[in-house]
Order: C-alpha cells, then structure tokens, then sequence
C-alpha cells in the first residue's frame, strides 16, 4: 500500500486505475520469478561464505580483470548493437527500401544460430583453413593469431548475437511515430536527416533505451561468446570467471558464485539505472493521433543502403548459416567438403534414429511458446503499472526483473535447484526434474526480454485513449483487451517472438534443470557438440533454424487474420 | 439524477500556481452548465477531475448523496457513468468509426440489431453514416470531432462533458449540433457541463454559466444575468465583445448607467477616482445628438462592421455599424447603457 | 526397479552404455542425464544443498572428482565381486568408486603440420610457436590430470608449461576445442584424450594422434554410488555391469580402452604394453588440486 | 513573392469521391486567401497539398514561375519556404516550448542570442512567455494551439498555411491573435491561406475569401462581394446566418430583391416556380408595416436574442431582436433586402 500512498503525492498522478489485486499479483509474480530465486542463493551463498573463505575472490586481482572485460565487452557489444539494430530498424521502417519484409524476417534469425557456430564461421572465414581465403591465395599461415580472439572480438560477436533485440525493441516504437510532426519539422525547413536526428529518433529513444539496456545486460551475463573467444585469448569475464569457479567445487563455492553473480548484478542495476536516468524528465507521450508511418526518400544513396544492409546480412546470417550446414554435410571437423565427403548421414541420424530430437523439438517448442505467451500475462500488467506508478518503487521493481536476466544461465540453474530441489510445502510435489521448472525459470530468466518493448510502447501511449475507454465504463480487464492490449499489440508481438527465438536456442538455464525427457533443442546441440559430434550438432541447428522459418512463414501467411502490427518482421 | 456538487476544489500540478484552486459551485438537478475562461485557466482540469481522471489535491467533488472524489478517495471513472468529449479527441486509431461510437454500448453488453439501430442512430446524429466503416486517421479534423460527440452521446450518461466539443465545426453544424444537444439534454434530463469559447454558444444552451479566471470560479449566474451584470473586470471583459472604460464615476451612482452620466463622465476632466465601466458596442449608436469620435479602424465582418472609436482621452471604445465608415473620419456617437464593474 | 544415472560420457556412448546395461538387466529402468563434469557437479551440489540429490550414480571422468566427494561423504561404500580383475590402483579401496575405461591424454596433431611431434617436449621447440593448444583444466576434468600428472613427471614438471606458456601455447576450453582448433587448422597441435582424436581421424579428419614417448596421464572413468541413492540395489547391479567382463567390451565396441585386465584393445590403438601410463596419487591430487589450479592460472593468464 | 496557382488540382485518396477535385485558383501576390467550406470538404487536403506533404493526383501548383507539385514529381517540403499551423497542432512532445517554437530557427542556423530574442518575441506574442519551459503534455488545449501559432510565425516564410488556428482560443485571445496575423501579414508581405470555420475571422482578414464543397471551388471572391452576392445555395448557406427561402420569384427580377417584391412573393400563393432567395436576419426587422409573423423559438445569445420565425407558408426565417419575444406570440417584421441566389 506504500505504492499507492507514493503515488498520491505525487503531483499530476491520476486516481488508481486498477484493481485491487494488480499491485498483489504483480508484487508476488515478481517475487515469486525475480526474487525468491536470488534470496536461495544469497542464502546458499551466505553458508559458504561462513564456512569457507570465499570473501578472498574479492581481493583477487583476477576478479577486478574479469569486471573490467565485463564492462567493456559489455558496453562494445551494446554499442555495435545499437549500431546494426538501429540501421535496421530506421531503414526498414522509415526509408523506402525495396525489400523490407524480407531484410526484417532474415534480420531476426542471427538469433537463432549460436553464437558459437557464429563465431566458429568468422573464425573459420578469416583463419588459415578459410576456402575464401584460399582461393584467393592470402589465407594466413596455419597458427596465425586469430583476431576475433580479442575483447574486441567478443563485442563484435556480442553485438552481432543482439543486434536483433535493439531492432524489435526499436522497431515497435517506431510505428508510433507521429505523421504530422515529422511533417511539421520538414516544413520548419529541416532536411530529411535533420528531421531523423530531431524529431524521430528522439521520439524513438524509449524503444533505442529499451534496446540498448537489453543489449547491454545480454552482454553483461553472456557466457558463450567469451567462452569460445576469451578463453583460448585469456580473458575472462564475469560469467566465464564464475564458471571456473563451479569447476573447483569445494565448500566456499556457494560464497563465491553469489558473490561473483552480485557483481554481475551490480553492474547490470548500474546500467539499468543509466537507463532510467536517460528516461526520466522526458515525456514521450504523443498526442492525439499517431500512426501513419513517415516514409524518408532515400533517392540516390537507396542503392548503397540496400547494398550495405545486404553486406551486414551476409556477414551475420548467410556466412553462419552456410558454414552451420556445410559441417553438417561432412562427417568430421576439417573434413573438406566435396562430392565425395558430402552426405547426409547426419539428418538422417537425428531425425530418424535419435529419439531424443523429437522429445527435444516438442519440449523446446512447448517452453518457448509457453513462456513467450504465457509472459505476457506478467508483463502486460508489470509494465502498466510501472508505467502508471511512476517513482522509486517502480524503478527497483524494474532492475529486479533484469537481474535473473543478467545473471549467467548457469547460476540461475543452480539458484532454482537451490529453491526447488525439495518438494514443494504444503503441495509435497516437486517441481525439480519436471519440465515446469525449466519454464519456471525461462519465465524469470525473460521477463526482462519481454517487458521492455511493452513498456516503451506504453510510454508513448497518449493516456487521453485509456480514459476515453475508462469513462465508457470499460473496467480493468475490458479497457485492457478492447483498448490497451490492440494499442500495445506491435510492441507485444515483438516480445512474444523475441521470447521464442531466445527460448527456442536457450542452453545453460536448460542444461542444469532438464532431466530424462525434458532435454531441449540447445542442450541436445551442446551435448552433441560437446561429445565431437559436430556433424550431429550442426544438422540439429539447421533443423532447428529451417523449424523456425517455417513458423515464421506461417505466421506470415496467417497476417491477414493477425491484429494489425504484431508481426514485428512486418510494417 | 442529482445535483452536483464542487466543493472547495483545488488542483494542484506542482508547479507553481495551481491549475485549479478552491473551486465550490453547484450544478443543478439536470442542468446545463457553460463553463467560460480564458485559455489555461483551468477549465478542461475541472472536467477532468469530474470524470475521474485527476484526482483533486484538496476539496471534493459528491453527486448527490454520493462522494466521487477527494484528495483521498475516488471512485474510478468507469464506475461514474459519465461521458466526454475531449479536447483532444481521443479516438481509438484501431477501431472503425462504428467500433469507435459503439464502445460504450459494447461495454453495457448490449450488442447485435440494437447495437446497430444506435450507433446508426448517433452517425445520424453527427451526420457521418457514410464514414462508418473508416478509421480514424483517414477523417478530417472537423469528422473526428463529431465521432467522438456521436461516442458521448451514444448512451445514457448522467453527466455529460464536453470540452470545446465544437471548436472545429464549421457554422452550420454547430447550430445542429447544438440543436442536438438540446434536444439531448431535454431527453435524458442529463446533467451538461461544457466547456466553449464561443459565447453565444453558452448563452444559447446553458441554464448557468460560470466563468473562471487564473484557477478560480469568478462568477456564476444564469446567461442573461452574467451578460448584463457581469461582476468585475474578468468577467465584463469576457463575457461579450465590451469595452472596459476608465471613468470616473462616483461611488453611489447606480451600477447601470445611462447616457447622461455617462456623456458627463466622458466629458469631464481627468479628476476623482477613476471606475472601470463596462460599455457594449451593440449600445454605441450613431446619434446626430451624441459626441463626435473618432473612427480609429473599421473591419468588415460581413453582418455589419466592427468599429474602433477613440475617445477625447484617447480611451478605445468597440462599436458596430452597418456601413463602413472612413478611418479617421469623426462621427456623432452615443451610449445608451453602460456598466459599473 | 530404475535407476538415476548422472554422467559425463558422450551422448552416443551414455546410450549405448545404458542400452548394454538394460539388456543384461530387463527390468531395470535408467533415467540419464549428461553434462560436462563441471555443470554435473554444479547440479548435484546444487541438490545437495537444498537437500534433495535426484541421481543414484555417478559415472564422471577423473577419479578426482570421485575422492573429493568421498572425502564429503557423499559416496556409498560397495564392494563389488568384480574388483578381482583390476589393478588394485584402478579402484578405491574402500569400494566408493571403481575405473571403468582408460582415458589417455596425447597428441594430436594437423596433417599438414610441418612436424611430426613424438614427446611432450616436442610442443616447446620454436617450429611448435603459437601453434599448440590444450584443454583448459578449470574446464575440463580430465586436463587438470593431464596438468597434474605432467607436472608431477622429472623432467616435465610446471617448468614444462611454462616452457609452452612462452611458446605461444593457449589453453582453450575443453577437449572438444582443441579438436575443431586442430582439425581446422587453426592450430597445428594439441593435446587431447585419445578416444576423440581417433575416432576423428578413422571419419576421414586430417588429424593424426600421437602417444608421447614420455607417457600419458590417464583419466579412469570411475563409477561410484551415492550414499542417497534411493535405488541402491539397482545402483549395484549397474556397477557389477559396467566393470564386468561384458561391460568392459562394451566400452571397447565404443573405442576405449578397458580398465579390466585381460580385455583387448579396440582397433586404431597400439598395443597396451607400448602406452606408458604416468601415475597419480588421486588423493594428494585432490589435496593439492586448488594449488594447481592457481598455478596453472599463473602460467596461463587469468582464466 | 510570387502568385501561387493552384491548377485543376485533384486529390483522390482511393475511397469514392476524390477529397478535392479540379480546384483552380490563383492566391494574388501577398494576397490573405480564406479557404472556408463545410466539414470535410477538402480545406485541410488543399493546404496539405501546397505544403507538399500530399502529392495531387491530378494538376498542378505553381508559386510563380517555379512548379511546386504536379502528379509526377513535387518539390520537398523542406525546400518551400513555408509555414503552417496544423489542425492537430503536430507539437513535438519531447521538446520545451521554447524549443518547439525555435525549432525552425535553428534549422536555418541561428542559435545564441538571436534565437533566444526571436523566440522571446514569438512567445510574447501569443502570450506564453511564462511557459517556454514546459512541454506540450503540460499545457492545455488553448496553449498547445499558440505554440503551434507561434512556432509558425517565428520566420519568414513565403506561404504561412494557417488550419484553423485560433479554433481553441477564447474571443479575445481570437482578436488578438487576429491583430497579430494582420500586422505579420502587412510587414512580411507573406502570402497567407487560412482556414478557418469562423467567418468574421475570416471576413476580417482576408484580402479573397474561397468557398470548397464536397471537394470543389464554389465561388471566390473578396469577402464583401461574397457576403453581399454569393453565389448558389452552397455559399449562400454556409457565409453568414442567412435563411434560404424558396419563394416565387420571376427570372427576370434583379438578383438584389427590395421589401415590396419580397413582401409580394411571401404572399403570394404557391404557384410559379419557386427560386432560392437568401435573407439575412441582420436584414429582418420590427416593423409595424410588416407582416405579422409568428415566433417558433426565441434563444439568448447575449447581445441579442435569435429568433426565428415563421412565414405563412411555414418556412423558417430567422431574425435577431433586441428582446425577447414568447414563442408562440406574433410580431410585425419587414425584411429589407433579399438576394436571389
Ligand atoms: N488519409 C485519408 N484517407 C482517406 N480519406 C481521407 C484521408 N484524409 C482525409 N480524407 C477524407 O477527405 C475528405 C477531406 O478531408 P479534409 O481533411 O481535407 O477536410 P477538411 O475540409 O479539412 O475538414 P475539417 O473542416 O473537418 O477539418 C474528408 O471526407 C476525409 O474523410
Ligand atoms: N499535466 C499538467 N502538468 C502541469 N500543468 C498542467 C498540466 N495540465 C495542465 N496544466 C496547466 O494547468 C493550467 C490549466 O489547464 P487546463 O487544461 O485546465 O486549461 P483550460 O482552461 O482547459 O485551457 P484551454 O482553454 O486552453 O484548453 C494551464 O496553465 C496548464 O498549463
Ligand atoms: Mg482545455
Ligand atoms: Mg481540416
């Protein structure tokens, strides 16, 4: 009730709008997704730290290198994000460059392919056995240093791996750019890019933050760039430094893990309060009517963005993808790839003898689509009440929400065996070893992914639409599906497939909670991988990629039944 | 129906000044009140806060025996039954102009023939059945208006708001649709309040009008009565196209002045203390018998011409005249009435 | 009856293991889950802590592992009849674990390498510059063996990596690293078990594995019981398999070699008397293994 | 300076009727051209057309000899020079109004000093000098609309298009804002287009007043000869508060009608063809040499009453008196000019 008595002195702050039990629902999802989870392990972590003597990994100068990689491959990763994302998003949405459906569906698959395979394709392109290089005769000396092996090559990967969430992030509030005041600045006498710097991306800048956050904290918990690219360079960061930690188990591990995942936590909060910061004193709200998209002639330079968007696709898509399903075709690593090695053995392996790929498609395709759908249902309400209750309270619940998203997979995995290993009280099941603990925790490690371009989208709502509904004597529930939700739909569908893309692929929260039939799609890939065989792993991500174009253009041809606006690859 | 009761209603945004402060007024059973004032003086945050939507920082506003709001409590607006027009519109873009007017009934459950017989009946009403199935971005501003009349009209309110509901209608559908109004608000017996700048509108609808200045209620009286005895110089400057005259009049001389004093009072040199006189141009006659002024501008209004006079000391005084009259050109004029603000 | 079992062997291997189990044993059901050594033990710590461990055995790379939790009292002490045909140092002596396979670590190098290494110190001569990496231990169990064997050898010792260190050698992840640096080319040699570098090669790989002259460190697979264990009986019955004689063939029908005496070597292998196994004291290593660990780091960077 | 030359414009959003069709009209050099017409008949497209953001499907615009738009290519908006108060005012919501307001200034690079005096003299103008520092979602409707004012007049442009810009505006801020676009117009010489739905905005300021219906140019002429002699039904209607009374009158007769044709026609019996003649309340008078005729409603507007009334063939006319008169009651009216449309 704190929340309420906040609000009302604050100035300007509109009678309460919602019913009595949004704030308790809303308190207890979070608590229940964001906070009991960390409170097991800041328990857990708390024993070990009586016990052994884990305090001394703060005075360890290992540590303070891995905070320095952190924040910097953190915030190069973010910027290069915003880079690429940003160029997408305004290009597709705002120019008139042919071709925009197909630049958005493709843009929104570098998700899909891991990072690893990304980084093994880049690695491969420019490293000695690259057959581009070769044919050119420039390829380097076998052991030549890799470059990507660098703090610089870990942002690169970092920003190409979430370029996309900048982009849907972006994107969804774009569509609410007002016609008339891009109209009214060009009248004003300002060229089409003056416009774009005053007027559009301003008004875009809750989308831009929105993305920018996300991309930073996806940066701060990533485990799998730094691992494949940092380590064979020695340089760690945070997660990779936590997971050599779990590697020496020993009775001050618990101490150590919390107190590593509390400076990731840290850093994450430091970035979201930046965020908060930017956002704060502005007002984004447009009025009156909006929605008519501003289209920018980009005349003779339409040629050369096309070209270069084509050139970004290409190095994060196509060069990937074709490496992924070229060792596919062959039997074994290094393995050149010719008529005579070329086979498909692999497909026919997985999809016909292992039992365990179609356990895994149903299973990661049951979480994905559950937790993307089912987030909304905490999302929606979180972040109209966020919205409506601006303040202290709001800002804290909102870096709650981004932590178990920052934090390493791994260490979420152990905080929810931690918290629900033993039976449930009162119900005496448990939850461990059933696959509702992985969506559990899917549900708290992507809250984060899908509130944000909620709450952009609601940050640029014109409050004057909720009231009109209000005063028609729409309750709660009615407003919120006849009025708020179809105005929020742009911006939910862009969660919603976010969601999935990153739950379809997702591997280290998964890989410590799954147990006997509820392995998913990127812990099948990893364990394959893992155990040398990459052809397996490569034919599986192919699959799994070609699975999800066949959803997506399903969807597409679906669009005409869709509300308008939710398919975020559309304008 | 009820009355309904403003009670010391104040607002404050936290800046400065507050937008709306110690307002107490009573809105008769079924009335029809004009809510007048200069721009930015706190009408459409009154509305706001009768609907539900600002919640006052002190003072309360009771429907009857029923408290609505003060600055602890208030009952959310979908509990009000009230309708609103707003300044702003407000339409839903994702919604037909049907969809648009029909939601209020939707709401109420009330759907199929009967749903389509009064949303049919209130496009009717605004003169937009064609545009039915458009949505809103592609209306003109003067279409959106009236879908958003047509969405406040649709049920049965019991207070109905409107604030400037037709400051982009043309003439002609102003006068239907003030005609519609109070056509309206005989039907349903609905308490009105409405927020315009055109007077003639107000005086022509309204059983009250109330005019506030800077956040306050200033006066508040029946039409004919705040024309002719406005109280102070807000609202004599407000109400009516007047001018405001220094004169000096003495201080138990009737508040209605008539010709005589009044020509004395011009004509007499700049001594005693000086009164603010309210004067109507529709009372400045051209009169052989009057005083020579001069014409210092002559505007064509197409009805008649609007004319500015000076007087010896050089104070402007607003006439009408049916032919226009050279600038700087002299003519006899005289004033049957003024009044003593 | 069933069975939890937690191991790190690979997909392929896991299930064949437990399809020979089931047959031998109808009506035993197996629920397995495999993960790296490292995310296993996260999870198993994870368990115990909330007071609830799920998996009734453990089968995991490197004896190491095994003692530490034996030292925690974590394991069940049995004794199974089958321990007669194995090397006194091939088993715990308190029946908490038992080896069931012989991992070695040796050399792999790339066909188009410009040497062809035969010993460890092969890798710190100037034509290996820049060109050999390893598994990282803080990654992979069996690599802190490596390191700790080798560093425990006269002549090798930690003198020997730093020697590397200088070379321009890397510690990458884990085993399968090495083996994608190596098969590509991206490195020219490396050190990694033999299991994966040969069956690489029979693909058609261009990799070649070499068993150094100074020896190899091994790693035994051990199998071991948890004292929680709520299937003991089942749990028995899936030890007995595995160090059996028919177990034993098993892992050798999927390229290992056996533990057990008197079982031959899988094809590609040379023969057993011609692999030099370097010793190791399993508890001194788990005493000392955070101290290496360090040291390790020191010679190799932060990671 | 230069004419603009609007050129069988056309625009056809794809939905039935084009929303402006085959509109030629010149605007004079420096001319003030009125744009009035009925809601949603097209103003707002015209004006969107001449500053480029729409592109006619048919026709042409030319500013002098230099070809602004046609239906193959169009001159950027940025590159016309010009300056437009929009209907939905299309403030921008994350800059102060001081910024909306200098916006257009720092795009032609003035900044520091001279930005700040031009902006200052802007904001004095419509009044809101104490609120440069807020943002639009602060302000009320009034304000919002005189940032967009002010934002508009704070250059030079060649063509100010002005979208009802005064619609949420009290009478009196309205008169000066009037004074204002009079004394801009004259020192910049500016050619100016204005729409606006009241007429004696429009009377006042205009040099041509051009009257739209449903998309087309009825009649454009100066605002004197538009009141005293419009042309057809439509025009007739819509400027000033006319009554349109179909009476008997010969084809013959003058277009101007005096009191005895007039009285004649109201009472003559019903045969011949009966003609539009338009009547003027203004020109509706007591009269005891009239022809009684009965009141139907009698509604305050402060200066005056409304009254309308009903000839003897039950046609309304309406009238103003400076009393009232009980509905129902007869009065002797004569009515002093007619116009035969
Ligand atoms: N984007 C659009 N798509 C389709 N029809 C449109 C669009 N914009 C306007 N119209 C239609 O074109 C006609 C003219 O519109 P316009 O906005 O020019 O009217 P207006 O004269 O400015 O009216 P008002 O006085 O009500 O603002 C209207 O009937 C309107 O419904
Ligand atoms: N959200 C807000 N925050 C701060 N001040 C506000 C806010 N809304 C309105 N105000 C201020 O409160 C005062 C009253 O505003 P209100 O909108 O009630 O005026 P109004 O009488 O409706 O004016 P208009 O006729 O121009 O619409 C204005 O000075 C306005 O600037
Ligand atoms: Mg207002
Ligand atoms: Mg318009």
């Amino acid at each position: 009730m704190a929340v309420a008595r906040t609000s009302r002195v604050k100035p300007g702050a509109s009678p309460a709008g919602e019913p009595r039990w949004l704030v308790p629902f809303v308190l207890a999802c979070l608590f229940l997704l964001c906070a009991l989870p960390l409170i097991s392990l800041v328990k857990a972590g708390f024993a070990g730290l009586v016990s052994g003597n884990s305090i001394g990994v703060l005075t360890e100068p290992a540590t303070y290198a891995a905070i320095r990689n952190t924040l910097l491959t953190a915030t190069g990763g973010m910027l290069i994000s915003v880079v690429i994302g940003a160029l997408f998003a305004f290009s597709v949405s705002l120019t008139d460059i042919r071709g925009k459906l197909t630049l958005s569906f493709a843009f929104m698959l570098p998700m899909m392919i891991p990072p690893q395979v990304t980084a093994l394709a880049w690695v491969e392109m420019t490293g000695p056995a690259s057959p581009l290089l070769k044919t050119l005769g420039i390829a380097p000396p076998l052991g030549s240093p890799q470059p990507l092996y660098s703090l610089f090559g870990i942002s690169v990967l970092l920003g190409v791996q979430h370029a996309p969430l900048v982009f849907l992030a972006l994107k969804a509030g774009l569509a609410a750019s007002p016609r008339d005041g891009v109209e009214a600045a060009r009248l004003s006498g300002a060229s089409p890019f003056r416009v774009f710097l005053d007027i559009v991306a301003p008004l875009a800048a809750p989308g831009l933050i929105a993305g920018a956050a996300i991309a930073f904290v996806s940066g701060v918990g990533n485990f799998g760039i730094p691992a494949i690219l940092g380590i064979p360079a020695g340089i760690s960061v945070l997660p990779t430094l936590i997971y050599t930690r779990l590697a020496s188990f020993g009775s001050g591990t618990f101490g150590e893990i919390a107190l590593l995942s509390s400076l990731i936590a840290a850093i994450a909060a430091a970035g979201l309060i930046l965020q908060q910061r930017a956002l704060s004193g502005r007002d984004y709200r447009i009025i009156g009517l909006s929605g008519a998209n501003a289209a920018f002639s980009l005349g003779r330079f339409r040629v050369a963005v096309e070209l270069g968007l084509a050139a970004i696709l290409f190095l994060v898509l196509v060069a990937p993808l074709a490496a992924l399903i070229a060792s596919s075709l062959v039997p074994a690593y290094g393995v050149p790839l010719n008529w005579q090695t070329m086979s498909l053995r692999a497909y026919e392996e997985i999809l016909f003898r292992q039992t365990m790929t179609l356990s895994a498609f149903t299973n990661s395709l049951f979480l994905a689509s559950s937790a993307a759908l089912g987030l909304l249902v905490v999302a929606l309400p979180a972040a109209y009440l966020m919205n409506r209750r601006k303040g202290v309270l709001a800002n804290t619940l909102g870096i709650l929400i981004e932590i178990p998203y920052a934090l390493p997979g791994i260490v979420l995995a152990v905080a929810f065996i931690l918290t629900f290993a033993a039976p449930l009280p009162i119900l005496n099941v448990s939850l461990y070893g059933t696959i509702w603990i992985i969506l559990i925790a899917y549900f708290s490690s992507f809250l984060a992914v899908n509130l944000k371009p909620v709450m952009s989208a609601f940050l640029q709502m014109d409050p004057s639409l909720e009231e009109a509904a209000r005063l028609s004597g729409a309750g709660f529930f009615r407003r919120m599906r006849d009025v708020i939700l179809p105005l929020v739909a742009p911006a939910a569908g862009a969660s919603i497939i976010l969601v999935f893309l990153i739950a379809t692929n997702e591997l280290t929260v998964s890989a410590l909670l799954w147990s006997a039939g509820t392995q998913t799609l990127g812990v099948a890939i990893f364990n394959l991988d893992d155990s040398g065989s990459s052809d397996l792993a490569s034919a599986l991500s192919v699959l799994v990629v070609v699975m999800v174009m066949a959803l997506m253009a399903a969807l597409e041809t679906l669009a005409n039944y869709l509300p308008e606006g939710v398919l975020p690859w559309r304008n | 129906m009820a009355q309904l009761i403003l009670n010391h209603l104040t607002k404050d945004f936290g800046g400065g000044r507050p937008a709306v402060s110690d307002v107490s007024l009573t809105v008769r059973e079924g009335g029809f009140l004009a809510l007048l004032g200069p721009s930015g003086c706190g009408k459409t945050t009154v509305l706001r806060m009768i609907a539900g939507f600002e919640q006052p920082t002190d003072g309360s506003i009771d429907y009857g025996e029923r408290r609505l709001s003060d600055a602890a409590r208030a009952l959310p607006p979908e509990k009000r039954n009230m309708a609103m027009v707003f300044q702003s519109y407000a339409l839903w873009p994702h919604m037909t102009v049907a969809e648009n007017v029909g939601y209020p009934l939707k709401v109420r459950g009330i759907s199929g023939e009967t749903w389509r017989r009064k949303v049919g009946e209130a496009l009717a009403l605004v003169k937009l059945t064609d545009y039915a199935e458009r949505r809103p971005a592609a209306l003109s501003g003067g279409q959106r208006q009236r879908v958003a009349l047509a969405r406040c009209l649709v049920t049965s309110p019991d207070v109905v708001l409107l604030d400037e509901p037709l400051a982009n209608l043309d003439q002609h559908l102003r006068k239907s649709m003030e005609e519609t109004f109070r056509i309206f608000h005989e039907r349903s017996g609905a308490t009105m309040i409405y927020v315009t700048h055109d007077q003639s509108e107000a005086m022509a609808l309204a059983t009250d009008v109330a005019v506030m200045s800077e956040g306050r209620l200033v006066q508040m009286a029946p039409p004919a009565e705040i024309y002719a005895r406005p109280e102070g110089a807000v609202v004599g400057g407000l109400i009516g196209r007047g001018s405001i005259l220094k004169l000096p009049v003495a201080e138990h001389a009737p508040r209605a002045l008539g010709w005589p004093r009044l020509r004395d009072a011009i004509g007499s040199a700049g001594d005693g203390l000086r009164r603010d006189v309210l004067v109507r141009p529709e009372h400045v006659r051209l009169d052989a018998e009057g005083i020579p002024l001069e014409v210092k501008a002559c505007v064509y209004e197409g009805e008649r011409f609007a004319l500015t006079l000076v007087l010896p000391d050089s104070q402007a005084l607003k006439a009408y005249g049916d032919r226009a009259i050279p600038v700087g050109q002299k003519a006899n004029f005289s004033i049957s009435s003024g009044w003593r603000l | 009856e069933s069975l939890v079992l937690y191991t790190s062997q690979p997909n392929e291997d896991a299930q064949a293991t437990v399809d020979a189990f089931k047959a031998a044993n109808p009506g035993v059901e197996v629920e397995w889950v495999r993960e790296g050594t490292t995310k296993l033990m996260a999870k198993l710590m994870a368990e115990i802590e909330a007071g609830n461990p799920v998996a009734d055995v453990l089968l995991i790379a490197d004896t190491v592992t095994m003692q530490r939790l034996k030292e925690a009292g974590q394991l069940l002490a049995y004794k199974s009849p089958e321990a007669a045909s194995y090397d006194a140092a091939l088993y715990d002596a308190d029946g908490a674990y038992y080896s069931t396979k012989m991992i070695t670590t040796g050399i792999i190098y790339n066909t188009s390498a410009p040497a062809k290494p035969a010993g460890w110190q092969d890798l710190a001569k100037a034509d290996a510059k820049g060109l050999v990496t390893m598994p990282s231990p803080l990654t992979s169990g069996a690599a802190l063996i490596h390191a700790q064997t080798l560093a425990g050898i006269d002549g090798l010792g930690w003198d020997y990596y730093k020697a590397l260190a200088e070379n321009g050698a890397t510690a990458a992840g884990g085993n399968g690293g090495v083996l994608k640096a190596v098969a590509t080319g991206e490195k020219a040699y490396g050190m990694i078990v033999d299991f994966m570098a040969i069956r690489e090669k029979a693909k058609g790989a261009p990799v070649e594995f070499v068993f150094p002259a100074e020896g190899v460190s091994a790693v035994t697979e051990p199998v071991g019981i948890l004292k929680t264990a709520k299937n003991p009986d089942a749990a028995k019955k899936f030890v007995d398999f595995l160090i059996s004689e028919e177990g034993q063939k098993t892992a050798v029908k999927m390229g290992y070699i056996p533990a057990r005496n008197g079982v031959a070597l899988p094809e590609g292998y040379p023969s057993r008397e011609t692999i030099k196994v370097l010793p190791i004291d399993a508890a001194a290593a788990v005493k000392n293994s955070d101290a290496d660990l360090k040291i390790f780091s020191g010679i190799f960077g932060t990671n």
